[in-house]
């Protein structure tokens, strides 16, 4: 299984913070990204953003990271903090 | 020290423990605070999300590559998050080093490191009432350009 | 503000007076201390000698420069003279902006021009009673290159 | 009249901190500086070194600077402060 996180208005927008997913049709960020985007209505143009950024298990990562088991994936806007 | 907390901070307990040390020459010291106006709204409050699992490993990454790069004799980073009012402190950068050159750029590349990796986000109450979330300054990107990393 | 006096200085006072606009975002400070160790020598006093009709006037044109260049809100120079203990604090520089980037350059250049330009001379004693004038540092001169000016 | 400063090490090294001289003979820098090695035996090489820093009226000036009466002009070594 894969945890996915949302914060931010990002997660205001899409009304979800927090959902899991079957490791076996999510092998890496592009993958769930795009299943996310086929299997929920408006979330298309949410999570193609070119500045939506994302971690993997708390480190800022990218689309081409590979995802296993017990993996934590958050999507987020761009951080404004400081 | 790293610490992401709720709670205020205090200056002079935090420049002293980083002046501790016999052999420290210079501390430099930053804070950010609750301006009343940004990008051009009255603010009259201020919320800090974070993602709190995320936070102190990616404030600990931005200091280990910063004394990876400078010769540093201590580091505090305190974050706020939580509820905030006008004039609040928000964040708190200290280097404590040898020389002042050191001090100086360790203090700002933790501040522009942690302006564009570190989960947190800024939602402002204008005078209004109002709220929305804080848009992120394209400056604080173009910020990161003179550190030389990709 | 700039002071040259014997007496000591407080930080959070310092920082306090610092962050009163209700305007400013960030403040940055620097603060210079005694250490242990210079240029090789065990060192357990510091006498800083200046040019009394000169120090303020210096302070007052670097910071004057400081503001020309950057956007500031508020900004202090306090320089101690006079006979120094280990750990002591020798000079204090805070600037308060709306944005960190001009708090971090404008302390930093203050610094920088004050290392080199402002008529403050330190003498230290060693662990075995001598007393010496500190060589000044290449790298003090080097470090105002970053700034481009004549 | 002109009156000369000297700080630090240069002082302790001179064995003077202050003296007054002619304006008249002093038109600027340089040449005051001339005179004082010329006037004063083993002030030559304390006083020849490129590292001498001078400031007329308490600015931070140079050799060419000119002078009148009225005017004070230190000399010192690099300066160590901060």
């Amino acid at each position: 299984m894969i945890k996915v996180l949302f914060f931010a208005q990002l997660r205001d927008q899409l009304g979800v913070s927090e959902l899991t997913l079957n490791s076996d049709q999510n092998p890496n960020v592009q993958v769930l990204l795009e299943n996310l985007k086929a299997q929920n209505t408006g979330w298309d143009k949410l999570l193609s953003k070119g500045t939506l950024m994302v971690a993997v298990n708390q480190t800022i990562s990218n689309k081409n990271a590979t995802l296993v088991s017990g993996d934590e994936v958050a999507f987020f806007p761009p951080v404004t903090g400081g | 020290m790293i610490k992401v907390q709720t709670e205020n901070f205090n200056q002079q307990v935090e420049y002293d423990r980083l002046r501790e040390a016999s052999n420290t020459g210079a501390v430099v010291t930053f804070t950010g605070l609750v301006r009343d106006i940004n990008q051009g709204e009255q603010i009259t409050a201020l919320t800090l999300e974070h993602y709190p699992a995320m936070t102190e490993k990616a404030l600990t990454e931005i200091v280990e590559q910063a004394k990876s790069r400078w010769s540093l004799i201590d580091t505090t980073v305190i974050h706020r998050v939580g509820e905030l009012q006008l004039l609040d402190q928000i964040v708190f950068v200290g280097v404590a080093s040898l020389h002042r050159g050191d001090a100086f750029a360790a203090c700002e590349f933790i501040m522009d490191y942690l302006k564009t990796e570190a989960p947190f986000w800024k939602k402002e109450t204008n005078a209004d009432g109002k709220s929305y979330w804080v848009d992120a300054r394209e400056t604080d990107q173009l910020a990161l350009n003179k550190w030389n990393v990709e």
